[in-house]
Parts: C-alpha cells; structure tokens; sequence
C-alpha cells in the first residue's frame, strides 16, 4: 500500500498550528477577561456602595482625578506635572549620583584587592541600612530641600549599584584576562579593556534594582519631609481623606516607575548591543 | 645570540607540596611547529601557564632569543581552549586587540587586520560579533587574532578539542597555510594524538605528574600528511602508546 | 606547625603590605574623625561619635518612649517576622502555581505585572486609611513589600528550570508530585532564596516607612522620634541596631540555605 | 523491534517555523548497537527525544515490539547530555530515580542501584554529589541510571561531548564492555565520526537540518575490540567523512 506522505504531514503541521494558535488564545483571553473582571467589579462595588466610598472610589473616578490634577492645584496646592517633575528631579539626580560614585568604587573594589580590603569594612557598616533611615541626619546636615531628598535616594541606590558592579566584575572570565595579560597587557590595562566590559551587563542589572527602589524612597521621603513631590500629594490625599488621590498618586508612581525602569533598559540595550538577544 | 627561539631550563613549579612540573627541559626552533601531548591531568594547564608567564615557576627559566621571557618584552600569544573572542568586540576589532595593546601604529594594525581577516576567510562577517557566529568561526577569530600580533611564540592550548573530524581536519590545515605563510614559532597542546602527528615537526610527550619531557620526537614526514599511511600510523601508534593511560 | 603566607601578599613590596592590614582601620579612623570634626564645629546639632556610643549605652539601660529598647526592637522584627513567614508560606507556593500551570499563570500574572512597578511603600496611606494604623495594618504594608519579590523569584524560578531536568523526569517516569518536589523544587530553590533576600531588604525599608509614618514603638519610631526631638542620637541607635539586625539575618539566610543545600557544599 | 515510521517534526514559533526533521524511517534490531551521526544542530537529538517520548512528532509513528507508543515508556530509558544528572542528588539518588517514580521500595532499589554503580565502576561514591564528580563520572552516573531503570531500549544523547579526547576514549572502552556484559537496544547519538565508527553496529548518517537519513553503514564486518588505526576503520572513517557537509557557519 502506497501512502501519500507529502500530504499527510502537510495536514499533521496545519492542525498543529491551528492547535498552537488555539492554545494562545486561550490563555490571553483567560489574562484580559480576569483584569477586565476585575476593574468591572471594583467600578460596581463602588457604584453600588458595596464598599464605603471612603475607602474606595472607582476606577473611573480615579482616572478622572488624574486628569482633573493636570489642571486643579485643589487640595495640594500643586499641578500633577509639577509634582511629577519635583519627584523625577530628585529621583534621576540621587540614581545618577550614586552611578557616577558608585560604580567606579564598585569596580575599583572588584579588581583592586586593596581597595576591596580598605573600603570594604566601611561599606559593610552602611550597606545594611535602610536609605530611610538616613532621613534624620540627611535633614539636619542639609534641610529638606531637593539637595536632602536626593541624598537619601542617592543612600539607597548607592548600596545596589556597588554590590551588583563589584559581582559583575568579580565574575570576569579568568580566560579573558589570560588573553590580555600573555598580549602583555599591564593590570590596568586588562581592567580597562576586559574587566570593565565585563562587568557591563552587572551594572545595568544593579541600574534597574536601584531605579526601582529609589522610586519607593522617593514617596516616603516625600511623605515624611517634603512640600511637594507625588509622595506628599499622595499624603495630603491621606489627610484630608480623599481615596480618589491616594491611589490616583500610585498609578501615577506605578507609570513613571515602569517608565524609569523601560529608559534604563533602553540605555542598557544600545551600550550592551554585542550581548545575545534572548 | 642562541640558536634556539625559545629555551626551556629546568622548569620546576610546586603548588605547595604538590609537584606539578618537575625538570622541564626542551628547545623550540625558530619557526617550529611543535605538538606537546600528554595524559589527561598531567599539569598540562600548569605548563601552559608557566610558559606564558601568567604564574610564576618555582625554579628554573625561559628564554626567548637569549633572554628571559617576558610577556611586556616579548610577543607571546595564546590560544586557549574555550572560546575566548571578546564578547563586546567585532570580529575585526577582536582581531585587532592584540596589536592595539602592543601599542602598533594604526595605519599597520589596520593593513594586518585586513591580511588576517582575507587569509582567514572572515571578511563577510567582520562587523558581527561573537554570539553571532559558530562555535568554530569563533575559534577562527581568535586564531587569527593570535597570528596578527606576529608573536616569537604562538601557543595553542587544544584549540580544537570539541569539534567534530571535518571541521577539525579543515581548520588544521588552515592553521599550517598560517604557520607556513607567517613563519610564526608555534607549540600546540592537544589531547588527540593522530592530530599531533599530523601537525607537528616534533612532537613533545609528556609524562604523569609531575610532568616532564618523557620523549622528544621528531617527524619527518612531508606536508600534507595522509593519516592512513603506514608511517603515519607507526608514530601515531607510538606516541599513543607512550601516553595510553585509559 | 607550618606558618600559612597569604598568597594574596606574596609579591608586593612593603608599602601594599602596610595599606593592607593598617588601610581598614585608617579608613574607619578618618571617618569618626570627620563625624567629630563636624560636631565640634558645631553648627549642627550632631552629637560626636563618643558622646553618641555613651547615649547609646543609656538608652540601652533606660527607657525610650515608655518601653525598654528591647522592646522597640522586640516589635519591629516581629513584624516583619511575620509578613516573612506569611510570604514564605503563601508566596511561595503561589509563585510556583504559576510557573507550573498556565492556566494558573494567565490568571494572576497580568495582575501582578500591574501591580508590581507600584513601589510598596506607596500602598502605605492606602493602608492606613483602610484598616487604621494598628499592628495588623503594618504587618499588611511590609506583606505587601516582602510578597511580591517572593511571588516573582519562585515564579522565574519554576519557570528557567532547564528542560532537561523536566526531560529526565518524564524519562524515568515521573509522576506529576515527583516531579514537583524532586525535580522543581530543588531546581527552583536557588531562585527562591534570592527572592527571599531581596525581599528582607525590601522588608525593612517598607517596616521603616510604615513606622516613620505614625507609630508609638518599633526601630523606624525611635529614628523618627529622635529627629522631631532634636535628640539625633536616638536616630544614630536606631540605624546602628537596624543595621545590626539587617545583616544578622542576612547571615541567618546564608545559614539557613546551605543547610537547606547540602549539595553545594564545597 | 523499534519501527520509526515516517517521523517528520517541526517546531512552530513567533519568529517562523523550522523543519527539524522532514521524513525518517528506521528499523531498530534487537540488542543492536546503532549510531545516528549527523552534524551539528542536524534534528538528530530531536529524533532522539521524538523515540524517548519527550517530543511529539508532527506526524509519523512509533512503535514498539509491534505496538504504537505515545509519550514516555517504561521500555525506553536515555542517558543525557552532561547536565542531566540532578545536582542535587548524590549519585545513588540519581541512580535510583527510574525505580523510586515506580514505586519500588527503597531496600529493593537500592540494591539494584548498587548493582550499576559498581558496573560503572563508581562504587564508594554513592553518596557523592555531582559537583564532586568528574566530568566522566558524571556520565558513568547517567549510564548506570539508565541501566536500573531495567529498559530494553537505550537511549544516549551525545553523553561524551563534553570530555576531552582521552576521557572520551576510556568513555567509549567503557560503554562497550558495559553493552557486552549486559546487552541492550542502544540508539547513540553523536555528531563524532571516529566515535560512530569505534561503537557502532550500524551507523545511520543524517542530512544538515531538516535531517533525512543520508546513507546507513553497516560495520558488523568491522570486528571487535575495534582498532582506530586499523586500515579498515580509517578507510570506512574517510567515506563517512567525505560524506559529510563542512559547515562553518
């Protein structure tokens, strides 16, 4: 008996598409029906005063407050884009600050064992504490102006920045260095040319950590000693027990979070354009 | 001046009480192409490392033309096992890396790159980086960035221990069309016998740790070499022998 | 008996060997030095580094705030004790729900990628409005701040198990608990105590944050309590102690994983 | 015994879809040392998880004994490439797992595990975890775990790719004295000529990707203990060779 062959794999490859194809849909329509599941019984809860609008407003009440802030400075006394812009001031000056001062010291550590030895008592004293609990004597050295909050993102993101360069360059490929050193390259040399590229893609990775948490920061510095920045509008919200704020503030954090975090990794995939795409 | 481009005196190198090297003695001709086997674990990475200068021996010396070997003074190049292309180089600038440390006027480096990259057969791809290639191009570059720096001594550690017979027999001889067209002084590390004596003027066996120089062979068989000939095969035979261990 | 050298000594000249041992100490030496130059210059209420170390043994023997320090420091662990043990419990098992079934996955993964740029801390007024300022309202916000990471390693976790591991499995005959807890698990346990360790981190910011803002005990109390009451060394104590405690249970961690870990012990 | 009947496979996927294999058949003989060479990402390990199970083929059929199979079978175990030893399990663990998945008691398996180990001549390092081990004993632990899982059929997947020429020779010594004190089915996938030559009883040559079967050798005229310097094995090591694609890229 002659089979067609050609044929039969032709149709075991359309219904395999089709079942892939089958599959995918599922699982994405599984993924939108639940979050539009959700915003929909948050909005009727609301509307059907399921829950106190005390403690709750709707999803479009909130949406609406965003954008009522762009132009109402009630009851804040701000604008949103100048609350946005007094918060990524200083978010963007203490993360950039603590990359220009902490990766060189990161990579100094890794490739200098003296340097790792003298500074590395010094650094494990700060590196457990919280960059919150500088707010105390940030604020008596330098008040709480921009310089004072910027100082304490600066605490945060210094520790991640450090750590993740000094592992970054600490896990250089023993090979590399061998090619430069039988070129004839000096020490400095070889951490020039090997062991900073290296260490690149470490400290993009420590980049993102500290982008992340300085937004954290960012709102309880804000909270606990500022006069403007989403993180107060946020508390002023608290006060004066307006919920539509609160969590307006919060998308607003969640969007220029994710947004901070995307411009890293834009950064980090123009400088890191050798590395294998996933 | 010695007639030997490179001399090995007495190389001794100790980790601790673990005698790795003991009394290495041998020569290498200017222009020489010599394959150094021996059994698997015999201090083979040691040996490299002594002679390129990356650790210290406990005694003895190495000189090249006369004087002890330096890798600030002298042009060693090292070809190691595992891929070792820069990853965040091109290829024309992993071929360039070598000469740009040794501080080469640009215009130079430049006319060698081109050479290199038109020997080699690496000129379409000279713009990709690493990833991006083959496990074997990949060896391909960093061949050919060790031959650019026209080194007094090129030493090849297995380069081509994971590739299967066709590739290797071809990338075998295009290292000899390099060695030939270069007149580099090159020592070869390799696991695999048959590849040894298609490759070398003489061969250097290693013996168990602590590693010395148990025979020194030469072959003197015409190039290219037909590997199912019978003398081909009476010092293959020999030399595996001499090392069989498993 | 054999005198060890330091091989990392062994070719530098006498100079490197001097910054070696006298360099930590030097470092530490200049920096309570330019801590007590800027209290003796007096322009800000800093108090010097000695006068700090003897408040800090008072304070120690005394009350801060109608309570012991112990207590202070008593409370503040137990919280975020508490939201850890709670992630660990509910976390980790949910993270690696959802690397396992997809169906599981294409439930709650959207909500937490929504979720998840939202810095915990920001939750904090929410919270508060919510459920008060009392002890289950804290406990809440540092869950908040310690789950997600938790969630999220032991997801990525189950999820960069290597296929072979699944392959060997199936080969051999696996059933789908066999293949849980002998193959995903201990594949996955790395990824999840590097969550955990991210998490504790996260965990005392979030712990500061929630006792900063309104509490009557606990570490981020005293810290805040020492600033509104110009009594800067009651701030010091409370960052020296969470510190101390921060990298107490870092080390814990490390403990606990190579117990847990037997097979990367060297 | 083993029919692989027109198997093709291909993977679907956002960026494109690519033909792995286009269209195999082969008959396995019972305790036949048989060899697929192919070079390098040729679709020959996919075929080999295709017969193990692991893969669905997009059409075509196994069968085995007579019998069409579908999935994993208790009849079929495989030895894997170098990571599939679980790391965090000692060697006898490893060893044991085909048994303890089925249910055996631990005293019983134990014992059959014990068994192995010494078969491949890792006995007192049952309590080793891999990251002690060589790489060569690694793949002894892998050959010893598919062994205890008592199959008729063996499968190896480019287990000696990874070691170095001399380590790999012993490897290749070692399987041969382990196939002849117990004979067993074994499929052995390498992408080495002088490999397929030194082992096998057949040699099946596959094309670049998709594969297809190029050309099947048959060395059972080949004696054994085989010499790899013998005329005969270089002649037939040459026309494999010859036969082969160089790629490069």
């Amino acid at each position: 008996m002659e089979m067609d062959y050609e044929k039969i794999r032709a149709e075991a490859r359309t219904a395999e598409i089709k079942a892939i194809q089958k599959q995918k849909i599922k699982y994405l329509s599984i993924s939108v029906i639940v979050i539009l599941a959700v915003l929909l019984v948050w909005q009727l809860a609301v509307q059907f005063e399921l829950v106190s609008t005390r403690f709750f407003d709707s999803p479009i009440a909130v949406i609406q407050r965003i954008i009522e802030k762009i132009s109402s400075k009630k009851p804040d006394g701000g604008l949103l884009h100048q609350h946005i812009w007094a918060s990524a001031k200083v978010v963007w000056f203490g993360f950039l600050l603590a990359a220009v001062i902490g990766i060189p010291l990161g990579l100094f550590m890794g490739w200098y064992h003296l340097c790792d030895r003298i500074i590395r008592p010094l650094f494990e004293i700060i590196r457990p504490i919280p960059s919150l609990a500088w707010i105390p004597i940030v604020i008596l050295l330098l008040g709480i102006g921009v310089e004072a909050r910027s100082v304490i993102i600066f605490t945060g993101c210094f520790v991640a920045t450090v750590l993740n360069t000094y592992t970054g360059i600490r896990s250089t490929n023993q090979t590399l260095i061998n090619v430069a050193k039988t070129c004839g390259a000096s020490n400095f040399q070889t951490f020039v040319k090997i062991g900073i590229p290296s260490a690149m893609p470490m400290i993009f990775a420590g980049l993102k950590t500290s982008m992340g948490s300085a937004w954290g920061t960012i709102v309880a510095a804000e909270m606990l000693a500022s006069s403007n920045g989403l993180g107060y509008m946020i508390q002023m919200g608290r006060s004066f027990g307006e919920v539509s704020l609160i969590m307006a503030g919060i998308i607003v954090i969640g969007i220029l979070g994710f947004i901070s975090s995307g411009l890293v990794s834009l950064v980090e995939s123009v400088v890191l354009k050798w590395r294998p795409k996933k | 001046m010695s007639d030997y481009k490179v001399e090995v005196r007495d190389l001794c190198k100790n980790f601790g009480s673990l005698e790795v090297l003991k009394n290495c003695n041998f020569n290498i001709k200017r222009g020489e192409f010599i394959c150094v086997v021996g059994p698997t674990g015999c201090g083979k990475t040691t040996f490299l490392n002594t002679l390129t200068c990356l650790i210290p021996p406990t005694s003895g010396e190495i000189l090249i033309d006369g004087e002890k070997a330096d890798p600030k003074k002298h042009n060693l190049s090292f070809v190691f096992q595992e891929p070792s292309a820069m990853p965040w180089l091109t290829v024309e600038e992993n071929i360039a890396f070598g000469m740009e440390l040794k501080h080469w006027p640009k215009d130079k480096i430049k006319t060698q790159t081109e050479k290199i990259l038109e020997l080699m057969g690496l000129t379409k791809c000279r713009k990709q980086y690493p990833h991006e290639l083959s496990v074997s191009t990949e060896q391909k570059v960093v061949i050919g960035r060790a031959f650019a720096m026209e080194p007094d001594l090129l030493l090849m550690d297995e380069p081509y221990g994971q590739m299967d017979i066709k590739t290797r027999f071809y990338l075998e001889d295009e290292v000899i069309r390099l060695w030939k067209e270069l007149g580099s002084t090159v020592l070869f590390i390799t696991h695999n016998v048959e590849e040894a004596c298609y490759l070398a003027d003489r061969v250097l066996i290693l013996s168990n740790k602590p590693a010395c120089v148990k025979e020194d062979l030469t072959l003197e068989m015409p190039r290219p070499r037909d590997i199912a000939a019978p003398e081909f095969i009476e010092k293959r035979v020999h030399v595996e022998n001499a090392i069989k261990w498993w | 008996m054999k005198l060890k050298t330091n091989p990392l000594l062994e070719d530098h000249g006498p100079v490197y060997k001097f910054f070696y041992y006298a360099g930590p100490v030097m470092l530490i030496a200049a920096f309570l030095l330019l801590w007590n130059s800027v209290s003796a210059a007096g322009k800000v209420m800093l108090p010097s580094p000695l006068e700090a170390l003897e408040r800090m043994i008072t304070i120690w023997s005394g009350n801060v705030a109608k309570h012991p320090m112990i207590y202070h420091v008593g409370i503040s662990m137990r919280r975020v004790l508490t939201a850890l043990v709670f992630s660990v419990v509910v976390g980790v098992p949910f993270g690696i729900a959802m690397g396992w079934n997809k169906t599981f996955r294409a439930v709650f993964k959207p909500l937490f990628e929504v979720i998840r740029p939202v810095p915990p801390i920001a939750w904090v007024p929410l919270f508060t409005l919510w459920f008060g300022t009392n002890e289950f309202s804290r406990v809440a916000i540092i869950t908040m701040g310690v789950f997600m990471p938790i969630v999220i390693n032991s997801y990525s976790g189950v999820i960069m198990v290597p296929e072979i591991n699944f392959q060997v499995g199936k080969v051999f005959g696996a059933k789908s608990t066999d293949m849980l807890f002998d193959v995903v698990l201990p594949s996955s346990l790395n990824a999840i105590f590097a969550g955990i360790r991210t998490a504790l981190g996260g965990g005392w910011m979030v712990l500061l944050a929630s006792e900063m803002l309104g509490a009557r005990e606990g570490i981020g109390f005293l810290i805040m309590q020492g600033s509104s009451a110009n009594d800067l060394t009651l701030s010091i104590v409370g960052m020296v102690m969470i510190g101390f405690f921060g990298a107490l249970f870092a080390y814990g961690f490390d403990f606990l994983e190579r117990w847990l870990c037997p097979w990367k012990r060297k | 015994m083993l029919e692989v009947d027109h198997v093709a496979k291909t993977f679907f996927s956002d960026k494109g879809d690519t033909d792995a294999i286009e269209d195999i058949s082969i008959d396995v003989r019972e305790n036949e040392f048989l060899v697929l060479l192919g070079p390098g990402q040729c679709g020959k390990s996919t075929f080999l998880n295709i017969i193990a199970g692991l893969v669905k083929p997009t059409s075509g059929t196994i069968k085995l004994d007579g019998r069409a199979i579908s999935g994993t079978d208790q009849r079929i175990a495989m030895v894997f490439q170098k990571t599939g030893v679980y790391e965090w399990k000692t060697a006898m663990e490893n060893v044991e797992i085909g048994l303890k998945y089925r249910g055996v008691a631990k005293k019983e398996r134990r014992e059959i595990a014990q068994k192995y180990l010494d078969l491949v001549g890792l006995h007192g390092f049952e309590n080793a975890y891999p990251h002690a081990l060589s790489g060569g004993m690694k793949q002894r632990v892998g050959i010893a775990r598919a062994y205890t899982a008592n199959p008729e059929i063996l499968l190896m997947d480019e287990p000696f790719g990874a070691l170095d020429a001399q380590t790999r020779y012993a490897m290749e010594e070692e399987i041969l004295r382990i196939w002849e004190a117990e004979k067993r089915t074994i499929i052995f996938v390498t992408n080495n000529i002088e490999e397929a030559v030194t082992l096998g009883d057949r040699v099946i040559q596959f094309t670049e990707r998709p594969a297809k079967v190029k050309k099947v050798y048959d060395l059972s005229s080949l004696e054994r203990p085989r010499s790899q310097v013998s005329p005969e094995f270089l002649r037939i090591r040459q026309e494999i060779a010859a036969n082969e694609e160089l790629t490069l890229e």
